[in-house]
């Protein structure tokens, strides 16, 4: 019943995008929040409660970052409604990209809620195969090839994750039979499993995979150039949503690796995380604009929260899950309006906006702004002091003590060059340059403080508690 | 989440004390800001999260409000925008303060296990635990002096302090660096103490050191406000000394010298807060009224910004430490606890010492012959440019906010024992012995250091008798109503004018030349000579400018390193842009083979084995043939 | 307390004659008639009769700042340490605060030079301003030796110590303190080597192109400073590096210190008559050698202990 | 038998890196998908596993019938280059394929504890993976890309049917469902493609 509820405003939004009908536009829009209405039921039900047998599960995990997502869609879908006004869009290629992202957000539930390895994979993949279509909703050569370059690397990525899980069950199931697959048992036996080698080489395939699809190093720019090339609020959904439901799969598997063997995993994140900080961070220093720039700092805050969830900071790490989740949408979403007058410049972007409406739309861009470099009262001040603090007793505990300090030092250097370039280009976006005037659409503005109000949400003592209460 | 022991307190007050005469000067500069909400709205920000700093009891809020207290400031740096320099003083500024930021985040996170909530005492507990506390202590000295502007963290400091609006500066120059001694005071204190003797040496040498370079780059510096910003890097350099001369009575067990020590290095963070702060409205209102930073296009401006000239004039006694002003005392002080150092009985240490008398008397000299300059070529002399002459008198508000400062000027050098005696609460508090008693054995007139056979001065007696020897000179002068006749000055027979007097430049000639090999000018000398005559022409222009050692070596170089891998990495990054899955193939042959090797049977020849492989693998996959 | 006073008096008295008798000296040895030793009284008089020529370009800077350039000299004159026995001195005043004390007077007496507006003006300061800050650390660092010398940083008692407990094992710290003085009381008081006080050439000016527009009473004052200040570096030279004959009766003790101070001032004219004017940026050398011996001083003195 | 069409399938995918022809690519891929099925249908038959059969079954049907048909007929629609030259020098590639091969069984030398003891599968699973990624690499066109991709999903199965004695039935089937969808969206995408041009 309850898994119908939570499919039910999808398949609403697939049906509608069949008829061919001006005033579709506006119902989908609408109905995407209906989405929140089953989300809000299934966060005050008990935990955990079973959606559907043993394969779908809601926990106090899957639940928060299921309701974060569907914030963020319902956000994405009132800015798609003056998508038109900044860029050319036909009304056919809207009705499709609904369509799709009905069948996105199918996968998606599907993949946040399992407690099924295979059923993880399955939603996963169908999130992927419709992104690359909803890429191509901009018909430029560049999306095309984009979107091409997403199907071959999202296809090669989700075939390691999958390979990698076989290779899990396969590890497993000795001691668990067909049970093998479901995180629960897994979790609860990880102590069992007879070759663990076999697990670790599972799971360093499932999070390389994983890692790929995020943009991990090596493959830094590939995320930003799909970015770059697909409508924005494609690159929000993907910045806010589908990397929520890769991250919530690294989640559950490193849950379990940390049963198995807790240092090999460490190291091999920290390392892994700390390269990639490394190469984004420089590549931020050299963004020139602002897709590419949000994108990297997109992959640096996956690449955070990853260190932080098996530093054991699980808090820090939802924390600051939830803040990215909230923050990059909005800042994808309000790079619509700042490249609106010429693409690509930087200088001047937060100037020439008039009236109240303008006033608050400069004001709330700069308050992301700066949120996202975590000055405080962001919650991403709060993430990362917590997430640190995972990571220094983590120090405390190792026999490598000045070494993981030095590590952290290192981090904390290469965050504060992401942090340096971003002062600068806000300084120039207010500062410098010609004062264009600029127009800024209601619905962008509302989406923008729903992403608002949700950030301050999130720094309630309330929210505190309960995140503190996951894990 | 709050604590209001005797050190909050005593830094509450120094936060009041400096931003309450702030904030009048601050309203009667209001009129000629554009930006005035913007401006409003962080000034009053920046003072209340400074209050919040010296007040809160856990990490947390500590680090919250430090970082607002950054974030105010940057902002209020952007409040005006002239040029672009003043966009990027405002960029290395907050990019300085957030690397200090990292280095407190670090200290932090380590001395709290994570839980930031705990009190200051908490942490000490686990502090002590902690394998390497000399790390710690490196945390803390690179976090809270980056914002204190010690060297080499310093260099932002002339370039930040000056492009903030003229109360701002105050602000930040007089009350914000004291925030980062306070920080010190703390932690060095509530979870650091006891500290080896080293510790101690290090924060003299930043002191000395810092005092030298700030005075001497304050001297070569043509900009007021840059000048200004430099000399808190030279008082920051005194506070450190004292503090440091302190740490160091401390770890060999000379309690009441340590409590004298540090009670100076207080006392001359309240008289820095006064006079700094005068100093700056002093020059933001010439600023304000002449519309340059430019030292060498004032002049003569006493004639018509009396109330201006007087304070300043008071500010610049007193920053020059001179008798009998409050500056002097604090200075005093701290001369006298490293006079005590004869109390040693480690003799290197001891003869290491006089080089640290040497450069805070070095300083006072230099900031004499740059206070001079500063004072001298701002009001004295005739108009440098029409500017100067078309100024006039600050308005009333502002006015208001000078007068008051020079109260607490005046007050810390009146009441220099109930300052003190606060002081000596403070260090009782931090677990001192009390010492009042020792430096004022008989009343309050007297100011004895506690070493042993150690000098006294008497403020109150040297200010009235001083003030009483000229008022009866003038009065003596009065009486014999000698004839006056006002005439030219002598030129030798040419006229006098603007342009005869010394410039800035040429009063510090002599200093620059004698420090040349640490300045490294760059000179301009534009000469339009007439038909080829070596000593005739028509007009002449000498410029000199410095740019910091520090700047060129240390700042530099990070930014060109930075420069380099960026633009590597970003080659690195293009070029996978095809290779996706060769990307994916090695990555995946490397972390599985680091795996096989970590979680089994490590070896280094497996290790460097993988390299091989790997290193083949991308030249075959990856780099692939030329073309 | 009377002779307290009553010494103050006879210096400041005899602070005049100290500086013709210099100048009488190297007139003498330089074969020419000398000037009567009371011809600083003369001059003194002249001035303060003549009207006082104020000048235009000036503010009132000018007006203040002669009284507060003598006013801290004259305070100083109170903490010198004592000539006879059993007078009232005051003990506890250290360097610092008559090093102060001093700078004040030389920092108004550059505001002074600043104010007037010519290129004179500025140039006296800006060299005063370079010597003066060059004097300073040496300074504070020979009277910290010798304090330490004298087991107390007050001036005033340290002189007593010194006449009664003659620091003989530490008799190589003692001379190259007294060294690094006398190089000090040279240089502050504009004598040559470092300014030359009789001519009134660009090239050497330093404390005349300071007050080359004064006229009057002002000047008088001025002139008196500069007298003054030579006393209280020549008797805190006497008291310190020549501590003896505090232990005689009143008059003979005054008598031996006025010879004493006759005895520097002989030694200062040697100098003068036997040395050339140094370049402004040779002398820098001149106090380079008196903060190393300052030094030197410290450090024998530490190394040999107590 | 077992260990006969596992070597078969090996060799019929490193023959597939070094076919330059289109359609002989998708032979030996549908031929290497038959061993697949052939296998599971042997493997489902030893253990009497009816979802082993049936996965065969559709193995057989969809990977060695359907799907390089619909490829054939794309490419055909689409014009597709059918001269495909490997990027990476024959000489290289001789000397990688053993190179994977080696790496692969030093890999799985330490895992024990199988369920069917024998690790050498978990090894040539992993290496096909490889070569499947080799075959990615080696071209620049999309349609040997997509073909590589097939492959890999080969190696999965493989992997899935060797090692583990297959997976729960749901997950198959929702892994062919998955693989439909790439289908149709590739069709899409080479839609749009015709319909700009």
């Amino acid at each position: 019943m309850m898994l119908f509820l939570l499919l039910l405003p999808a398949l609403i939004m697939f049906v509608m995008s069949l008829y061919k009908n001006d005033k579709a536009k506006r119902i989908l829009s609408f109905t995407s929040f209906a989405i929140l209405l089953p989300m809000i039921k299934l966060f005050l039900l008990p935990k955990p409660y079973h959606i559907w047998g043993d394969y779908l599960i809601a926990d106090g995990l899957n639940t928060y970052i299921l309701l974060v997502s569907s914030i963020v869609g319902i956000g994405v879908t009132l800015a798609l409604l003056t998508l038109d006004k900044h860029v050319k869009v036909s009304p056919n290629a809207y009705r499709r990209f609904y369509r799709f992202f009905a069948i996105f957000w199918i996968g998606l539930m599907f993949s946040i809620l399992s407690n099924n390895m295979g059923i993880y994979w399955i939603g996963l993949e169908l999130a992927t195969l419709s992104t690359v279509y909803m890429i191509k909703t901009n018909h430029s050569s560049s999306a095309h090839k984009e979107a091409w370059n997403y199907m071959i690397v999202g296809a090669i990525a989700i075939s390691l994750v999958l390979f990698g899980i076989i290779l899990i069950y396969a590890s497993a199931k000795p001691i668990l039979g067909e049970d093998a697959m479901s995180f629960n048992l897994l979790l609860a036996h990880a102590k069992d499993i007879k070759s663990p080698f076999l697990f670790e080489i599972g799971f360093a395939i499932v999070s390389v995979g994983m890692f790929v699809k995020m943009g991990f190093f090596p493959m830094n720019l590939w995320l930003a150039n799909i970015e770059r090339a697909s409508f924005y609020p494609v690159a929000a959904l993907f910045s806010g949503i589908l990397e929520s439901a890769v991250i919530v799969g690294f989640f559950r598997f490193s849950k379990i690796a940390m049963e198995v063997n807790y240092d090999h995993l460490f190291i091999f994140i920290f390392t892994y995380t700390l390269l990639t900080i490394f190469i984004v961070s420089f590549l931020i220093f050299r963004a020139k604009d602002f897709m590419r720039l949000f994108s990297l700092s997109g992959i640096e805050h996956m690449a955070l929260i990853a260190l932080f969830w098996v530093s054991g900071g699980t808090f820090a790490a939802l924390l600051h899950f939830g803040a990215h989740a909230f923050l990059k949408p909005a800042l994808f979403l309000s790079t619509g309006v700042l490249e609106s007058n010429g693409k690509y410049k930087i200088a001047g972007a937060l100037k020439g906006y008039k009236g109240k409406k303008g006033t608050m739309f400069w004001f709330l861009v700069s308050l992301f702004l700066l949120a996202i470099i975590s000055l405080p009262p962001s919650p991403m001040f709060f993430s990362e002091l917590y997430g640190f603090g995972a990571m220094i007793a983590i120090a405390k505990k190792s026999d490598h003590l000045l070494a993981m300090i030095g590590a952290i030092l290192f981090l904390l250097i290469l965050l504060s060059v992401i942090f340096y370039r971003f002062v600068a280009i806000y300084q120039s976006m207010k500062y410098e340059g010609e004062k264009n005037e600029k127009r800024v659409y209601p619905s962008e503005l509302f989406s923008l403080v729903i992403f608002a109000l949700s950030l301050m949400a999130l720094l309630l003592p309330i929210t505190f508690d309960y995140l503190k209460g996951i894990s | 989440m709050f604590q209001f022991d005797t050190l909050s307190i005593v830094f509450v007050l120094l936060i009041l004390l400096g931003s309450v005469p702030n904030i009048f000067y601050s309203s009667g500069y209001l009129p000629h800001i554009e930006r005035k909400m913007h401006y409003q709205v962080h000034y009053f920000s920046f003072i209340l999260s400074m209050i919040g700093v010296v007040i809160s009891a856990n990490a947390l809020v500590f680090l919250i409000f430090w970082e607002l207290m950054s974030l105010t400031s940057w902002q209020l740096i952007l409040t005006e925008i002239k040029d672009k320099t003043t966009i990027e003083a405002a960029r290395f500024y907050f990019i300085m303060t957030h690397f200090g930021f990292l280095f407190l985040l670090l200290f932090f996170l380590i001395v709290t296990d994570g839980d930031l909530e705990i009190g200051f005492v908490n942490m000490k507990d686990i502090a002590s635990d902690f394998a390497y506390p000399t790390l710690l202590f490196f945390f803390i000295v690179l976090g809270f002096l980056s914002k204190a502007g010690a060297v080499p963290l310093h260099v932002w400091l002339p370039y930040a302090h000056p492009a903030a609006p003229s109360p701002v500066s105050a602000l930040m120059s007089g009350v914000m660096l004291k925030v980062a001694i306070y920080g010190l005071f703390r932690f060095l204190f509530d979870v650091l103490y006891p500290w080896p003797l080293e510790w101690g040496i290090v924060i003299l040498v930043i002191g000395a050191l810092s005092s030298l370079i700030g005075v001497l780059y304050a001297l070569s510096e043509h900009d007021i406000k840059a000048l200004l910003a430099n000399h808190s890097i030279e008082n920051i350099g005194i506070i450190l000394i004292g503090f440091g001369m302190g740490m160091i009575f401390d770890s060999l067990g000379l309690k009441v010298l340590s409590s004298f020590a540090f009670i100076a290095a207080l006392f001359h963070s309240f008289n820095h807060m006064s006079f700094k702060s005068l100093l700056f409205m002093g020059a933001g209102s010439v600023l304000h009224q002449t519309h340059t930073k430019n030292i060498e296009k004032y002049g003569g401006l006493i004639k018509s910004m009396p109330v201006t000239a007087i304070t300043f004039l008071l500010a610049s006694i007193s920053i020059s430490a001179l008798p009998p002003t409050n500056g002097f005392l604090s200075e005093w002080m701290i001369f006298q606890s490293m006079l005590s150092s004869s109390h040693i009985d480690n003799t290197s240490l001891k003869l290491a010492i006089p080089f640290a008398v040497f450069a805070l008397a070095m300083t006072g000299g230099l900031a004499i012959a740059c206070f001079v300059k500063a004072y001298g070529i701002t009001f004295l002399g005739l108009h440098r440019s029409t500017n100067a002459k078309h100024a006039h008198e600050v308005n009333f508000m502002m006015q208001v906010g000078m007068i008051l400062m020079a109260g607490v000027v005046i007050s810390l050098m009146l009441f220099t024992p109930f300052y003190i005696s606060w002081f000596d609460k403070v260090l009782v508090g931090l677990g001192m012995g009390s010492i009042y008693a020792q430096i004022f054995p008989h009343g309050m007139w007297n100011l004895h250091s506690v070493g042993i056979n150690g000098g006294v001065v008497s403020p109150v007696i040297l200010l009235v008798s001083l003030v009483g020897l000229s008022i009866f000179m003038m009065f003596g002068y009065k009486v014999l109503n000698v004839k006056e006749r006002v005439h030219n000055t002598w030129g030798c027979g040419y006229k006098t004018s603007a342009k005869t007097q010394y410039t800035a430049t040429g009063f510090a000639g002599p200093i620059r030349r004698f420090f040349n090999w640490l300045y490294k000018p760059d000179e301009h000398f534009v000469k339009q000579t007439i038909a080829g005559h070596e000593s005739k022409f028509s007009s002449s222009n000498y410029e000199v400018h410095v740019k910091p050692l520090f700047e060129k070596s240390l700042y530099h170089s990070v930014s060109r390193v930075a420069n380099f891998i960026s633009y590597w990495v970003y080659r690195f990054s293009h070029f996978e842009q095809t290779r996706y899955a060769a990307m994916i193939f090695n990555l995946m042959i490397l972390v599985l083979f680091s795996y096989r090797i970590f979680a089994h049977e490590f070896s280094w020849a497996t290790f460097v084995l993988e390299g091989v492989v790997m290193i083949i693998s991308i030249k075959v996959l990856i780099v692939g043939d030329k073309k | 307390m009377i002779l307290y006073f009553l010494t103050i008096i006879c210096l400041l008295l005899l602070a005049p004659i100290l500086l013709s008798f210099i100048k009488a000296l190297k007139m003498i040895l330089l074969f020419k008639k000398p000037i009567s030793l009371l011809q600083g009284y003369r001059n003194f008089s002249k001035l303060m009769q003549k009207e006082t020529i104020i000048s235009s370009e000036t503010s009132s800077i000018t007006r203040y700042a002669p009284f507060l350039v003598l006013s801290p000299l004259l305070v100083t004159m109170f903490f010198l340490p004592p000539v006879v026995k059993g007078a009232f001195y005051v003990s506890f005043v250290d360097a610092f605060t008559i090093t102060g004390l001093i700078s004040l007077s030389t920092f108004f007496l550059m505001l002074l030079g600043l104010d007037s507006a010519s290129a004179f003006g500025g140039m006296g300061s800006s060299r005063e301003a370079f010597i003066s800050a060059l004097v300073e650390p040496a300074m504070v660092l020979t009277i910290f030796s010798i304090s330490m010398m004298a087991g107390d940083l007050g001036i005033g008692q340290a002189g007593v110590n010194l006449a009664y407990n003659f620091p003989a094992e530490h008799m190589s710290s003692f001379l190259f303190a007294a060294i690094s003085f006398f190089i000090l009381l040279i240089a502050e008081n504009g004598r040559i080597p470092v300014d030359n006080p009789e001519t009134h050439l660009e090239l050497t000016m330093v404390h005349e192109a300071m007050i080359l527009d004064l006229s009057g009473v002002y000047l008088a004052i001025i002139e008196m400073a500069a007298s003054v200040k030579f006393v209280i570096f020549s008797s805190l030279f006497v008291s310190l590096f020549i501590p003896f004959g505090l232990e005689y009766s009143p008059v003979v003790a005054i008598l031996i210190f006025i010879a004493k101070l006759f005895g520097v001032a002989i030694a200062v004219a040697f100098v003068e008559v036997n040395m050339a004017k140094l370049r402004l940026f040779k002398i820098p050398n001149l106090l380079g050698i008196s903060i190393v011996f300052a030094f030197l001083s410290l450090i024998t003195f530490y190394v040999l202990g107590y | 038998m077992i260990d006969f069409l596992i070597g078969l399938f090996l060799a019929t995918l490193i023959i597939s890196l070094f076919t330059t022809r289109l359609y002989g690519l998708l032979l030996w891929y549908s031929l290497n998908s038959l061993t697949l099925g052939l296998l599971a249908l042997f493997i489902g038959h030893e253990l009497d596993d009816m979802a082993m059969l049936i996965t065969g079954i559709v193995t057989i049907l969809i990977k060695t019938i359907g799907i390089p048909y619909i490829l054939k007929n794309l490419s055909q629609k689409f014009h597709f280059v059918r001269q495909i030259n490997p990027e990476i020098k024959v000489q290289y590639a001789i000397m990688l394929i053993p190179a994977i091969l080696v790496f692969t069984f030093y890999l799985s030398e330490p895992i024990t504890q199988m369920i069917n003891e024998n690790n050498n599968y978990i090894a040539i699973s992993i290496s096909s993976l490889f070569l499947s990624l080799l075959l990615m690499m080696e071209h620049k066109n999309i349609a040997p890309k997509i073909i590589g991709f097939l492959s890999m999903e080969n190696a999965l199965f493989l992997l899935g049917i060797t090692a583990t004695d297959g997976m729960p039935m749901l997950v198959e089937f929702g892994i062919f469902l998955d693989l439909l969808m790439a289908i149709v969206v590739m069709n899409l995408l080479f839609h749009n493609e015709e319909a700009k041009v």
